[in-house]
Order: structure tokens, then sequence, then C-alpha cells
């Protein structure tokens, strides 16, 4: 059914009983095209492009729980495209381009909200680097603003300009940049998706993956095998494991993200911002919270649960930012599993197995990458080849040295 | 102010000799010390406290506790100004002052309650379904209003001025809750010897039965607890931590912790922190945090007026405030009936029990005898009937329906047993049909539940098991005791009995699941039928146990409707996640001291306070602080750093240079363990000697370059950068016992121990010979590069002849403590030759001018050919990084490799980060051809000069290109150089 | 997390920080380019029991080898890295 | 006598006097120290060699580890992985280091890091609590008593601490660099109790 206002109003009145489901529950069928393993943002949308770009219908998308209840569901929804190298700017770019026009496109809206993502520098040293970036992004004919200490003081009154140990001496601004309600981005490709006919099924984990001389042939997973003649491994912080399956090691290391909410408040905070000085970036959801996290806890986990001293950490930068933060309440905190890659960019590539394809390495960045992932990833399995926007992003890429390392932290997961 | 109407005249843990003068909404009332704001509210007649979060329609005081969903308020103000602080929580202080929040423009008249006649368009999500058109609108208009509406409190925006402190405690057993099975279990653990911290929320021990008229060994339930906390403080390794709420269960049995110290009082005490947090760390947990009571889902049940049972008792009982008059009691379990006696004692009338089971046991009904109740069964309330405050109940019994008028409303869903710090360990409670609810799984920690927490509620039973758990968990630890006698309990109750019920059928009004997130029994059935069916989904798409309560309330109802609606069992349909904090945590007790200045250490050099007396401005470097540039009268930063160029240049400089990274490396095997480490050789490094020297990564990165000389056959002292100096201190250790634990080695930094200064320019040597009389400095016999170690004084100095500037220049170490005075010996020495100190302005001014390479261009992106250093790269042993160095597109002689750039115009200024085109292209990637690093003025050529990766490097040398700088909306054309602009021979270092 | 550090004994966590894998031996002189790349950049990134060097940065700066749960962070052993080099040879 | 002058990391900072809640009965006294520190490093093999000549030379063997031994003057504290501390005798350079390297020879690195560290005592009825808040060592008698060291994080800051007595009487050795914020870190923690603070009594 069609979303609408006067959909809506016409639901009133019948008590909102004729709603039909967002997606459908299916159950798997024996044998599909092409087979998403992961039901997170990436495969969902990898699953849509499919179907409504190049026309593959039979497709499913496998779950092992409930879609979205990976990365997807516990990011901390910043959207933006402030990347500086030449392998990642043009990716990103599309990426909040899809972004803008998402609602209409998938009649769901996923309240993409451009409040501006600002970066803030505190030396010398970070200003240029972000000049450099800021430079790089207008070249790529993304939008970016550097702004002086003065400029933030009146845009955002509640930093610590005089009293802090790293003092702030201004900001990148990407006014583009924003956030975006994370689950109606999975349930918007979902429905997107399961109108065009894709199976989505969940509670269907993934337990091995079929092959034939060398060629994929299906799935054993936990509702049965299924056959398929693609499989596109689109599972985050599990991609290690799935390829495991299929034999193969990756550049890929599982870490725990922890984010954090407080409770609810008006207004507050109007922009995305992140601290230069500490692990810190913090936004206000549209239902009041504050949303915030940090750096990694450190160390390989698949625990969706990090550690104290992390938190303690998040929150000291948090309190070195704005320090009026005080007396406001942590709500809840949560973790996430992180694909964390060797140079900290991600990987949309066929793999030497004949029908395996790959969509990882997405650190805490993916949920921005989240439309042109789906976008890139679907070209790459339908043609067979990458699209010009992903095809720095290869599986051999460390083995010749083009790497994409934004932070230049070298083959160290946890750094990057 | 006005009189306390609803205060019995006695009764109650309060504090009559003490009575306090508060604020609600600017009206001023009378409370006494012992009293929460809601008791206190509740004692003077007010029940409304505030609106829902969507649909705005009035609430009162629904709990006594912390799962409170309604009573919030903003407490104090401006900058200590506290949103969505629970009246359940607050101690009572003189003066308190609290306001209602998201209402306007009065919490009895208030604008946004049309959002309640406006609500069959809002069902849940309906914000998914439309807002999409036009699409500028949503983020100009309509996300605007939403997010206006949105929220509850408002924060301060100003900084928070109190103090927090963080701290760590071990114990042996840690038992959360100082109820009565709390206190018990911590007695016995204490009793055996064993460290025990008892951590308890409230400020008095007795948890739910100080709410009671129970009675053991006949004494009062404050007075039993009373004494059983006297006697555990007595135990020297046992310790009590009131105002204490344990809100995290982390790895490896580390909980967290935090005590209220100050928010009982006005404001802090002088040096006193207003919260601290605990890290505890516990060989074994004892949770006893007792349980929750469950609401009632029927229509309007949601009113003033109408509350948790057990939250009227303890009204009526702990705090002597009637919650009204005249009361129903609406309860599907025998506990609804316990509290009979004590309601009625604390004088509400109560005229009905209504109760949707069929049979009820003959206690339950004695009870209701006792206080001349009526009992309606296989009875519900289909509605609750006021505007502002109930009025009264519509009941159907048995397909009669009557209306009962009433003033209050008490409801017992049931229990449900605080499972919140169990299941954060990561495991997930399981169902209990005979309680209905969820009970604490297997353990995944050293962690066991007690008491309510357990599911237990049968008082004498639960001290039973908790006398046992705390002795195991004593001796578990080592520690032995035996059983002691437990307290005979006046037992007036029956057992526990329930049927669950999770929504009344045939309501009307609305029922509320979620009361403080506006979640409908309709909208879990609307939820379900659009395919948000997973207990996840569903908590998402309505928000459902999202609120500050996080569903402590709200959850468990939810899911019997959700089971209900899907033809599930409720056990198949499970919880959500638990998370911490299982209260919400101010942010600003995470953060402890570490604020402000204190938000990380501050290193400070030898010559710190000789800087701070020369009026250096200074830069962070790092932790370090380090002198920037030294103003005189008026200069700004670059006309002083080019006058201290100037000064070193033509004469003498003197800079502090202690922030570089010093490590000290020795043993047989140090020669080796060098050539492994560095890109060139040190094995052949004759004693007395330095070297420049280049460290890669494992994968043929730069990791850091710096200086080693060689102080005898085994024994070298390497430098690094500042930045880098912790992680090259890392770096050998890993390689040194994880991978080389055979090669003899022993190192150290030694970055603490030595002052270093750097004294440079054509007039250094005389001006250090006057310093260091002994030693002959002469080229000859002191020749660039060398290096040695001599008695100065009373302490060991070292001098290494070694540059950066690029010119005649030295490094002396001495011990950190003479580094001052060191300092201005040579400044004394030197004034004959106008030596000028210098900073790192003036320190980049001079390595830029002499094309050495700093951070900017050893970013961990670059190799050694990209930084002009591709020579380094020794051919003839192996070293780190070099297999991955040759990959082959680290080797693409079209990298972007290093380079000068300088204007041609000499006017014209250059920016660090401003990307590189063929001067007739435009500003695009397409034809970008690198970027500049490092940038600076050069007094020495009086033009703007900047290093630059470009690609192809120094094949461009002569080129004309375009510095284009969008960003800053500037750009200048530059010619390429070579990146050594000023003395390229280095003829200056050798004289 | 606790980590039982084999000099100090039970440390939190924060005082140490995480290098990852300690299974994979490094290469020998002379081994070929992929040899190294699997070095570098492969893992096998299990979930569930997992060796990996831990740093004692805060506290004696001794290298470990831990062996440790990677999804419910139990650590079943902790040992100094040199002493497990040294007994690999 | 040189002619160069010492000056302390605190010099300016820590000023004599009683600070903080309690002025008359503070629970925590801060005394700022000096003594001359060498870090001792066996080679591979050497330990025991090494233990014998410091034994000889001082009376004291190397301690196991995370302990200490001492005499009146001197103490050899456990300080990491294969590295011990030689303290000299309370604010006195007394310790030959030319000498000692030499009797070492080939036997242990010895480097000199008597300047490496400010040297704080913390004592009082409180310091325990104090210390508490400073760092996550469990310092309960059971775990951690007199001749005891450890290497440990306070307040972000690497440091070795020494317990001395049972009264109980810390040594802590603060990084050089670092010791002005350690030592506000420290008044901040001990201002709930009052501290009595006194800087070093006399230069090396
Ligand atoms: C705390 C946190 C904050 C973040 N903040 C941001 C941010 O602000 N901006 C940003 O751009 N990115 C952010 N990210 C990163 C972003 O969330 C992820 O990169 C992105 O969501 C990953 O793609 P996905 O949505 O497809 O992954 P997921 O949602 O994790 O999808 C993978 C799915 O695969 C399923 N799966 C796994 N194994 C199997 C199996 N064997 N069988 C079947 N299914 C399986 C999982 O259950 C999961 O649902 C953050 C991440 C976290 C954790
Ligand atoms: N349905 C009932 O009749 C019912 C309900 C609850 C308790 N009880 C009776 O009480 C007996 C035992 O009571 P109990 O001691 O288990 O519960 P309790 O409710 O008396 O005590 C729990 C205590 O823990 C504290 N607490 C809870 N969470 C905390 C936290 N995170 N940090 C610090 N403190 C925290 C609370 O403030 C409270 O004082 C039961 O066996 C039963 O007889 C009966
Ligand atoms: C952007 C964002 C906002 C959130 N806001 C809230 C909130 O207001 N209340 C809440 O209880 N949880 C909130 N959460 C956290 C979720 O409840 C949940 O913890 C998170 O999605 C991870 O799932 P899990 O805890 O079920 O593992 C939010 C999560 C995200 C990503
Ligand atoms: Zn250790």
């Amino acid at each position: 059914m069609k979303y609408s206002l006067f959909n809506l109003i016409r639901n009133t009145f019948s008590g909102h009983s004729r709603w039909t489901p967002a997606w459908r529950d299916a159950t798997p069928k024996t044998h599909y095209d092409v087979i998403i393993i992961g039901g997170g943002g990436h495969g969902l949308a990898t699953a849509y492009y499919l179907a409504r770009e190049h026309g593959i219908h039979n497709i499913a998308v496998l779950e092992k729980g409930y879609i979205g209840g990976g990365n997807a569901g516990r990011n901390t929804t910043i959207v933006r495209a402030n990347y500086l190298l030449e392998g990642n700017q043009p990716f990103y770019e599309w990426s909040l381009k899809l972004w803008e026009s998402l609602e209409q496109e998938l009649n769901y809206n996923v309240m993409m909200s451009q409040r501006g993502v600002i970066n803030l520098y505190h030396s010398d040293a970070q200003r240029d680097a972000y000049v450099r970036r800021g430079n790089a992004m207008l070249m790529h004919g993304s939008d970016a603003v550097l702004m002086k200490r003065d400029e933030l003081r009146d845009m955002l009154p509640y930093l610590d300009y005089d009293n802090a140990r790293f003092p702030i001496l201004g900001g990148l601004m990407q006014p583009r940049g924003g956030t975006a309600r994370h689950d109606a981005v999975v349930w918007g490709y979902a429905r997107g998706a399961d109108m065009r006919d894709v199976d989505i099924i969940q509670n269907c984990e993934v337990t091995g993956i079929r092959m034939e001389n060398g060629a994929i042939t299906g799935v054993d997973t936990t509702r049965g095998a299924i056959g398929a003649n693609k499989i596109g491994l689109a599972v985050a912080g599990n991609s290690s494991r799935l390829a495991a399956m299929a034999g193969m090691r990756l550049p890929i290391e599982s870490h725990v993200l922890q984010a954090f909410v407080t409770e609810g408040l008006k207004p507050l905070i109007d922009h995305v911002v992140t601290f230069g000085a500490g692990h810190f970036y913090i936004s206000q959801s549209d239902k009041g919270g504050l949303v915030f996290g940090g750096d990694l806890d450190g160390y390989n986990s698949y625990a969706q649960r990090g550690n104290l001293p992390m938190v303690e950490h998040v929150l000291e930068s948090g309190m070195a930012m704005m320090p009026s933060l005080g007396r406001l309440r942590v709500l809840r905190h949560w973790g996430g599993i992180m694909d964390m890659s060797m140079d900290g960019s991600p990987i949309i590539d066929k793999t030497p197995i004949d029908g395996l394809y790959l969509n990882t390495g997405w650190c805490y960045g993916g949920f921005k990458a989240t439309p042109a992932s789906g976008w890139c990833f679907a070209h790459t399995i339908a043609r067979d080849h990458a699209h010009r926007y992903n095809a720095p992003y290869r599986l051999d890429r460390f083995m010749t040295g083009n790497l994409i390392d934004e932070r230049g932290g070298g083959p160290r997961p946890n750094v990057h | 102010m006005k009189e306390a109407a609803y205060r019995n005249s006695a009764g109650g843990l309060i504090d009559r000799d003490r009575p306090l003068k508060f604020y609600f909404d600017n009206v001023s009332y009378q409370g006494f010390a012992g009293d929460t704001l809601a008791s206190a509210l509740i004692a003077n007649g007010v029940h409304l406290t505030g609106r829902g979060f969507k649909y705005h329609r009035p609430r009162g005081i629904y709990t006594s506790g912390t799962e409170e969903p309604n009573a919030l308020v903003e407490l104090r103000e401006d900058a200590r100004r506290e949103p969505n602080t629970r009246a359940t929580l607050i101690e009572l202080y003189d003066g308190l002052s609290a306001m209602s929040q998201n209402r306007w423009p009065s919490l009895a008249f208030d604008i946004l309650s049309v959002n309640n006649l406006l609500s069959p368009f809002l069902p849940a999500g309906f914000y998914y379904k439309t807002f999409m058109w036009p699409k500028q609108f949503w983020e100009k208009m309509y996300e605007p209003f939403i997010r206006r509406a949105a929220g509850l409190g408002r924060a301060a925006n100003k900084p928070d001025p109190d103090r927090y402190e963080r701290a760590t405690l071990h114990c042996d057993v840690l038992v959360v809750g100082a109820g009565p099975a709390g206190l018990v279990a911590a007695l016995a653990a204490a009793r055996s010897g064993a460290r025990v911290v008892l951590a308890e929320q409230d400020h008095r021990v007795g948890g739910h039965l100080l709410s009671t008229s129970t009675t053991l060994d006949s004494k009062s339930a404050e007075s039993w607890s009373d004494d059983i906390r006297t006697e555990i403080e007595a135990f020297e390794d046992a310790r009590l931590l009131t105002r204490t709420t344990v809100f995290g269960y982390y790895d490896h049995n580390i909980l967290a912790a935090v005590e209220r110290l100050a928010d009982h009082l006005p404001v802090p005490g002088a040096h006193g922190a207003r919260q601290k947090l605990w890290r505890i760390h516990a060989s074994r947990v004892i949770l006893a945090c007792g349980a929750f009571e469950r609401p009632l889902v029927f229509g309007n049940n949601d009113l003033p007026g109408i509350m948790l049972t057990s939250a009227a008792r303890t009204y009526a009982m702990r705090y002597a405030a009637r919650p009204g008059s005249r009361a129903v009691i609406f309860t599907n379990n025998s506990s609804g009936y316990d509290a009979l006696a004590d309601l009625a004692a604390g004088g509400v009338n109560i005229v009905a029990v209504i109760d949707p089971r069929s049979d009820i046991d003959s206690q339950s009904i004695a009870q209701a005898e006792a206080v001349g109740a009526r009992i309606l069964n296989r009875a519900v309330i289909l509605g609750a009937r006021g505007h502002l405050h109930v009025r009264g109940v519509d009941v159907d019994a048995a397909g009669v329906r009557e209306r009962i008028d009433c003033d209050l409303l008490c409801v017992s869903g049931g229990w449900n047993p605080d499972v919140h710090l169990h299941s954060q360990t990561g495991t997930r409670p399981v169902w209990s049909p005979d309680i209905a609810g969820f009970i604490p799984a297997e353990s995944r920690q050293r962690e066991l539940s007690i008491g309510g927490a357990a599911g237990q509620f049968d008082l004498a039973n639960a001290l039973i098991t908790a006398r046992q758990r705390g002795l195991d968990a004593a001796r578990e630890c080592g520690f032995m005791s035996s059983a002691f006698d437990l307290p005979d309990v006046a037992k007036g109750s029956s057992a526990y009995s329930i049927e669950p019920l999770w929504r009344v059928a045939g309501y009307h009004g609305k029922a509320l699941v979620d009361m403080q997130n506006d979640v409908k029994e309709t909208d879990i059935g609307l939820s379900a039928r659009e395919g948000y069916k997973s207990v996840e989904h569903l908590k998402r798409y309505t928000t459902l146990g999202m609120a500050t309560d996080q569903g402590k309330l709200s959850n468990v109802n939810g899911l019997g409707i959700l089971a209900d609606e899907l033809g599930f069992s409720i056990e198949s349909v499970g919880t959500t996640t638990f998370r911490p904090p299982v209260l919400p945590v101010a942010i600003g007790v995470f953060a402890g001291s570490s604020r402000g200045q204190h938000f990380s250490p501050t290193r400070y050099t030898p010559m710190h306070d000789w800087a701070v007396r020369h009026g250096a401005k200074f830069v962070e470097a790092g932790q370090w602080l380090r002198p920037r540039y030294y103003p005189r009268d008026g200069e700004d930063m670059l006309a002083a750093s080019c006058r201290e160029t100037l000064a070193t240049r033509n004469s003498v400089g003197l800079c502090d240079v202690s922030t570089l990274g010093k490590i000290d490396v020795q043993g047989a095997d140090a020669p080796e363990f060098l050539n492994r480490l560095h890109s060139n050789g040190f094995a052949r490094l004759p004693v007395g000697k330095a070297r420049y020297g280049l460290m890669l990564r494992e994968d043929g990165l730069v990791l850091d370059d710096g200086t080693t000389t060689r102080l005898a056959e085994h024994h070298y002292f390497m430098t690094t950068t500042t930045a880098e100096a912790a992680a090259v201190m890392a770096h050998m250790e890993y390689y040194h016992q994880a991978i080389w634990p055979q090669l003899d080695v022993q190192y150290c930094s030694v970055t603490e121990q030595w002052a270093s200064m750097a004294i440079a320019g054509p007039n250094s040597r005389a001006v250090l010979q006057k310093v260091l009389t002994r030693i002959d400095l002469s080229n000859e016999a002191f020749p660039f590069l060398a290096a040695t170690e001599f008695n100065l004084g009373n302490f060991r100095a070292r001098l290494f002849r070694i540059s950066f500037s690029g010119e005649l220049a030295y490094e002396l170490n001495v011990p950190a403590g003479y580094g001052e005075s060191l300092w201005q010996a040579l400044m004394n020495a030197g004034k004959e030759f106008g030596i000028t100190a210098y900073g790192t302005e003036a320190l980049g001014i001079m390595r830029i001018e002499k094309g050495h390479i700093a951070g900017p261009e050893v970013n961990g992106q670059t190799t050694a050919g990209d930084i002009g250093l591709g020579s380094m790269l020794s051919s003839k042993k192996e070293f780190i990084g070099r297999p991955l160095a040759a990959r082959e597109a680290l080797v693409d002689s079209a990298r972007e490799q290093l380079v000068g750039i300088r204007c041609n115009d000499s006017s014209m200024r250059l920016y660090a980060g401003a990307h590189l085109v063929e001067p007739d292209k435009a500003a695009v990637i397409e034809n970008d051809l690198g970027h500049v690093t490092s940038v600076t003025y050069s007094p020495m050529l009086k033009t703007w000069i900047a290093l630059a990766l470009l690609k192809g490097g120094t094949t461009n040398i002569g080129k004309t290109l375009k510095a284009v700088n969008p960003l800053m909306k500037h750009e200048v054309n530059v010619e390429v150089v070579s990146s050594q602009f000023f003395d390229p021979e280095n003829t200056r270092l050798h004289v | 997390m606790r980590i039982n550090c084999p000099l100090c004994g039970e440390r939190a966590s924060d005082e140490f920080s995480y290098l990852g894998d300690a299974t994979p031996g490094r290469p020998p002189s002379g081994a070929s380019l992929k040899e190294w790349h699997d070095y570098v950049y492969l893992r096998d990134n299990p979930r569930g029991p997992h060796h990996e060097y831990w740093h004692h940065v805060g506290g004696c700066r001794a290298w470990l080898v831990i062996h440790r749960d990677t999804f419910t962070h139990e650590i079943f052993d902790v040992g100094l890295a040199c002493d497990i080099e040294e007994s690999v040879g | 006598m040189s002619e160069f002058t010492y000056t302390s990391p605190l010099a300016g900072v820590i000023k004599p006097g009683v600070y903080g809640a309690s002025k008359t009965a503070p629970g925590v006294a801060i005394l700022e120290t000096w003594r001359s520190l060498y870090s001792i490093m066996p080679r591979n093999g050497q330990q025991s060699v090494v233990s014998g000549v410091t034994r000889e030379r001082y009376g004291l063997p190397l301690p196991d580890i995370g302990r200490v031994t001492s005499n009146a003057e001197h103490s050899m504290i456990w300080s990491g992985l294969n590295q011990w501390m030689l303290a000299g005798a309370l604010n006195e350079t007394d310790i030959n280091f030319p000498e000692l390297a030499d009797a070492l020879k080939d036997m242990a690195a010895l480097v000199d890091h008597s300047h490496a560290r400010s040297i704080i005592r913390l004592s009082g009825s409180q310091a325990r609590h104090t210390l508490a808040k400073l760092c996550a060592l469990d310092t309960h008698p059971r775990s951690f008593s007199s001749n005891y060291s450890a290497a440990t994080r306070m307040a972000h800051i690497s440091t070795l601490i020494h317990q001395i007595d049972a009264a109980p009487l810390y040594e802590i050795y603060v990084p050089r660099a670092f010791a002005r914020s350690f030592f506000s870190e420290l008044c901040e923690a001990a201002a709930e109790y009052g501290y009595i603070a006194e800087p070093l009594r006399r230069d090396p």
C-alpha cells in the first residue's frame, strides 16, 4: 500500500486495520538466482537495486535474526561524504546523492536530515589536514566549508572554547551531511525490495556455503539448504565467519564499537559535531535523545557489548567538548560489531570463487554508505564487474599496495 | 505555603521535626526530611505532575521508585538544571524547586493536548508514511516541528558547575540491594570475614519492607534493618554504600555504580563531589534488587490518581502521605490484597477489589474483608473516568457493568523480578509460568540473584536462600562461617498466586502500555499487522520500552500483548535486550575529574618555567606543551618566528627539544636489533657517532625517523619524533618480546631523564665552548655527527653534533633537573652573540627551508621513496617492512613524491592543504596532481615556500603549477623546486 | 574486562593495549610477497577462542599472549609473549 | 659543588600547607622527595648473577616480581618486565653510578633515571581512599602491603608505586614531565579528606 497522507487519513477511519505488512514474511524457496546473506541496510539495498536496476527478481535476503538487527540498527546514523582519498570520495558522494532522494525513491520517510556535519580541529596540523580534505571534497564536487573559531562560537555556543585542554580552533563542515533514521532505512529498503518480489527471510542463519568445482551452488541454513547461482555476502561484522565457510580468510577483524543515547530533551544540538581532540561525536535524534559515540573498544569482539573503560573515555571526551552535558543522563549504551578492514576502507568485489561476491570492511562508516553500497554491489553481482565507484574497493589491493588508508593507520584495524 | 492536607498525623519514616519548604511550578509547599518530592507532592494533594510525550495527556505519580514513567520534572535551575528527573527519587531538601515539563502554557492547560484528539491519525510509526512531500518541507517544517514537540525537559546551557569523582573498589562479594534479602546475604558474607560491599540506592536500608508494617522478630522492619546495617558497618572489611545505584554489569565481574553524594543537598559541600562513579571489581556478585510491580492495561489507565498498589502502600506507610481517600484496587494476584491493611491503616478507605480471577484464595478474601472492601471477582476495569484526576471506574464483573467512584485506583498486574543487571551479563532471562514473569537464567558470570530479583516472593524463604547464598559466596572466596538464626517473619500473607492479564478486552478510551512514550495497546496490534513482529521490531516501530524507564513497567505487558496478537507463547516472543545503565546516569560522573584542563595530563619540559617567564606562547604537541615562539613587544607569530630564525641563522639560537622521544638501547645484540628495526644500517656505526635512521612499519610504509648514536660497543642512544615516541617504544618491545626474544637487548625510555636543547647557528660553537670549557669543539675534534658523553658539574651530560636547522648545531642533553640551569647558562654565555630562544615555529621554518620531513609528510600514507628517502632502504640486509615496501603500487614512479614549491610572486602566500593542478586547469579532481603538506614564509628566501607531495615528484622541477584552495577561495601559481631550499650543499653544517 | 598479567596480577583492561591475532608466525627470510601479505593482512577472526597480543603499557610493559573468547570475552590463559616465542624457538 | 642548580619538577607548584576539607585533621600527607634512581635490566640469563652483585654491594638482591628488597637507605624495586629500580637514600645522591656500571658490565644494562621521575610520598589515614580515586590497584593489606611494588596507571599516567610500611606509607614514582598533572590530580582526590603538602626538603 502506498504511503501518503491520503492513505493515512483513509486508514484512520478504518481504525488502521487495513495496513498491509511492510514486507512479507517469506518462506525459503529451493533455489534463487541470487541470495544475499545479511538483512542489514546493505543486504536489503543490494536486493532492492538488483531488482530495480538489473531486473533480477528471484532473490532472497537471508537474515539470521530480525532485519536491521545488526549494525544497521545500532549505529549513530551519521551520513556524510567528507573523505580525502580518491578511492573513497566519489563513492560516498554518490551515496549522499542517493540519500538525498531516498524517501521519494522508497516511498518511506527515512528522515534524512541534512543538518551539517562539523569536524572540530584543535591544532594547525589538524587544520592543514582538513584543508587538504575540504579541497579534495570540493574538487570532487561535494560541499565543504572551513569554519573559524568565532563562526563556530556563534553556531555552536555550547562547546568549551575557554577552558579546553585542547582549544577549539575551528572546524570543517559539510552542510549536506547529517543524519537519517536508521531503522527506517532498513524497513524502507525491505519494503521496496519486497514490492519487487524479493523474499526476505528472517530467522534464517546461514551455516554453510555450498560449492561445486570452485563455483557456488547454494547455502545451508537453519531453515534448510537453499540453492543459488550467486551469493552476495553483506554480513558486516560476521564477514570473516561467512568467508571461512567458503574457505577464505579476509583482511578483516571484527571489533566492538559502542554507542549511547541520553534521555529525551528539547532541541539542544542542531548539527552533527565531531570532537577533534578525542574520540567523540554527537547529534540529537528527532525523538530528542542525544546520540553519541567514540572509539572502538579496541579488541576483537563479537559480543555487541562493550566495556566500562571505553564508556568512561567517550564521556570524558564529551565533557571536554561540551561541559554542559554533565547533568544530562545516559539512558542506554550498546555495541555493534564492526567489520574493520586493514586500511579502514571497504571491499566490494568478486571473490576468487565463482558466484561468490563480497561486501565488507565498512568499519564505523557503513551506514552512510548504505545506498551506494547496495547500488554498487548489485551492479557487481549482476554484471560481474565493478562499477567505477567501487572499482578501488578491490579485495586484492593489499597484495598490490593500492591501499585506501584515510588515517594512515596501517594494517591495524583497531586504529582506523 | 499550603498545608499538607493529605499527610497523616502520625507514622512514616519522615522527620516531622525538620519541615522543609519546596516549590513545584513556582508554588510553594511543605514537606519533611525523609520525603521524596513525590511523597511530598502527594501529601499536598498534588497528583498532576506531567504530560505524555506524544498526546500530552495529563499524567500523575504512578510509582514510588526508579521505574517512574510520568512524574519527571526539571529539577534545580540555571547551570544546575536537571531535566527528566524522577520525582520519586528526589530526596526533599530545603528550598527545592522543580518545574513540570513538556507542556505549554501550563500543566493543567496544555495546548498540545489537541494531539490527544488527533491521535487516531498518529498511530505508531505514522511519520514513516508521511511528511515526504514536498521534499524540502521535511527539513524546513516538519522536522523542526517534530523536534520541538518531542523531547521532554530542557538541558542546562552552561557548563555543569559541580565536581564528580571516580574510584575503584575491590571486594570478594558485592551485594546489590539492601532489602531484606540483600541485608541477610551481605551479613552472612561479612560474618565469614569476606570483603563485602553492599550497595543500596536508597538512603535507608530495608527495601520494600520499609513500605510495610511487616515485623521481624517482632521488630519493625526499619529497626530490624537498621540493626543489620549497624552490624555490617562494624566489620572492618565490609562497606555499605547508600544512595548508590549499581547500574552496569561489565565483563569479568566489573560493575559500575553511581553514588549520589550531594543530590539530596541544595549544592555539594566545599571539596565535595556531586556524585561518584564506583568501578567495583567483585569476585562474586549477589543481586538482590527486588521486583517491580506491573501495571494493568485498560481504558484511560494513565489518569492521575491511578498508581501501582505498592506505590500507594509506600506513600501511605513510609511517608504517611495519603494518595487518596477512596480507593479501588485492581489486581490479578495475591500481592494486591497484601497491601490492603497497610493502605487502610494509612487512612485510605478501600471500597472494592476488582480481580479478574475466578478463584481467590481464602487468605486474600480475609484480607479484603478485614478492611471492609468488596471483592468483585471475574471482574475487570474497562475504563477509568475523570479529566485531570481519576473520579471513578467502569467495572465489568462477569458481564455485569458497574461504575464505582473513587479518587485513587491502585493496580497490580503481578511482579517482574528486576533481572536487569543479571541480563546485562549477556544472558537472557527465562519465563517462569509460576510467577508469570521473567526470572534470571543460568549465570554467565560469578553472579546469583536472590529474593524478589529471583522471583522469590515469600519473605521467610527468601531470607533462607539469601543467607545461604551469602555464605556460599564467601566460602567460594575462601571464607568460612556457619549459618545464623533468621528472624521470625510475621506471616500475614498468602503464597503468591497470579493469573496473568495482559490487557482488558473491550476497554474504552485509550489503553496505554508504555505511558512515557505513549504507546497504546492498539499500536502493538498495528505493529504486528504491518510485519514488525519481532519484539525488537515492535520496540523500534512503536518505541515501546525506549523511554527513560526503559520499559521497566511496560515491557512485559507489551510482550504479552504481542504474543496474544501473534498467537505465540510469551517465552517464544522473548524479551528485548537489557542494556546499561539500569537507571539513567549523569554524563558528568562518567567523566569524573577528567574535564576541562584535566581532560588529559599535560607534560611540561624541564625548561617550561623559563619559557613562561620569557613570555613564550605555547603549542600542544600531543600531551606536551612546547614553546611556540617568544614574542617581543607587539610581535605576532610570524614576526617573532622570523626574527628567531634569522637570529639563529645569522648568529645563534637555542631551542627546547626535550620532547623528542629518547631510548637507551644496550646489550650484546643491540647492533643487530637496531639493524632490524631500521631500514638503514646501524651495526657498523662507529662508537661516538650519530646517524639519521628511518624505520618502516611491517607494511612497508614509514613509521618514524630520528637519530641514533652509538655511545659504546653495546650501547646506543636513539631519538624519535615527539609524536611517535610512545609508538616506537611499543614497536620495539613488540618485536623484541614477541618476535625475537632470543636477542640479548635491553632498552628503556629515557625521554624524561634528559633535558635536551638544540643550540644552532654559526656562533653556536663559540657559545657552547664557553660553557663546556673542557671539551674540544673544533670541527676537527668534534665533526658533524660526532657525539660524546662527559661530566659537567656533578652530573653526566651528552653532546651530539646534529642539526635539524641546517646550521652548525649541537644537541646538549643534561639531567632534567639541571635543564633550566643549563639553559640559563647558555643564554648567559650567548648574550654577546645575541643568542635567541626559538620555538617550534622557527624550528618549522628552518626545517622546511632545509626540506626536512615531519608529521605532515610522514602521515602513515607515505613510503620512504615518497618523501625522498628511498636511498635509505638498505639492499644488503633484512629489516622490518622491506618485503611489503616492494609492492607494485608502492614503488610506482607516478606516486606523489616530495618536492619543494615556491611562489613566483613573493607577495602571495601559500596554504598547507592546497592541491596542485596545471596552471590552466580547473580545480577538479581529474586534474589533481598532489597537495601541499607544509608551508612557511621563509625569511631567508623572502617568499612563501612549501613542501608538497606531487605526482612524479622531482621530475617536475622547474614546472609552474597552480596551488588551488577552493575551500579558502584561494589560488596561486607556484614553481616546483628542490625541497632543499636553503643551502642545498649543506655547507653550513660542516663548518 | 580484567586481565591477569603474569607479572602484575589482575588489572583492568584499560591498562593494556591490543594488537591482534597472535597465531600467524612471522615469515622466514626469503618468504614470498604472498606469504608476507597473508601474514600482515589476513586473519582468521574467529567468533570464539582466539590467541591475541596485548601489551601491558600501563604496567610492566610486557607483551602478552592471551587466549580469550571473542564472543563471551572469557579469558582462558595469559602468557608472556617472550616465554611463548622462546619455547616455540 | 656544581655551578648548576637543580630544579624540581614541582618547584613552585607544591607549596607547603594544609589544604582541602579538613584543615584540623587532614587525612592525607603529600611529600615531595628525591632519590637517585637507576634502572637495572639484566642481560639474557644474567638475572641471578646480577642479583648476586647487588646483594653484595647493597645487601639488596633483586626481589621477586611485584616486590621490593630494602634496607635502611636503599630499595631495590621490581619495576617491570626484566627491570628493577635501585633507589638511593632519601634526598641524597649516594650511589656511585660509574662504579656500579662497572660492576654490572656485561651483566646488565644500567640506566640513570634519577631525573626521570618525580617521587611523591603519600601517607595518612585516607591514603588508600585517595589512591582508589587515582588507580585501580587493590591496596587492601591482603593484596598489597609493605615491600610490594606495582607498575600501574594513575590518573592516565604510568607510575610505579612502592609501599614502604603498613601505616601505610607509599612512594609513587611519576614520569617527571607529568609531575604537575599528577600532583594536581592527587590534590583533587585528597581534597575531600584534607591534606598536608610539603615540597622537597632539600635539593640533591
Ligand atoms: C555503534 C555504531 C555506530 C556507527 N555509526 C555510524 C555512523 O554514524 N555513520 C555511518 O555511516 N556508519 C556508522 N556505523 C557503521 C554502520 O552501522 C555499518 O557499517 C553498516 O550498518 C554495515 O552494513 P549493514 O547495515 O549491512 O550491516 P548489518 O546491519 O550488520 O547487517 C549484517 C546482517 O547480517 C546478518 N548476518 C550475519 N551473519 C549471518 C548469517 N550467518 N546468516 C544470515 N545472516 C547473517 C546480521 O544479523 C545482520 O543483520 C556505526 C556502527 C556502529 C556499531
Ligand atoms: N510480590 C511481592 O509480594 C513482593 C515483591 C517484592 C519483594 N517481596 C518480598 O521481599 C522479599 C525480599 O525482598 P528483596 O530484598 O528481594 O527486595 P526489596 O525490594 O526489598 O529490596 C531491593 C532493594 O534493592 C535496591 N536496589 C534495586 N536495584 C538496585 C541497584 N541497581 N543498585 C542498588 N540498589 C538497588 C532497592 O532500592 C531495594 O532497597 C521477597 O522475597 C518477598 O518476600 C515481595
Ligand atoms: C540512533 C539511535 C537512537 C536510539 N534511541 C534510543 C532511545 O531513545 N531509547 C532507547 O531505549 N534506545 C534507543 N536506541 C538504542 C536501541 O534501544 C538499541 O539499544 C540499539 O538499537 C541496539 O540494539 P540492542 O540494544 O537491542 O542490542 C537508539 C539507537 C540508535 C541507533
Ligand atoms: Zn603487567
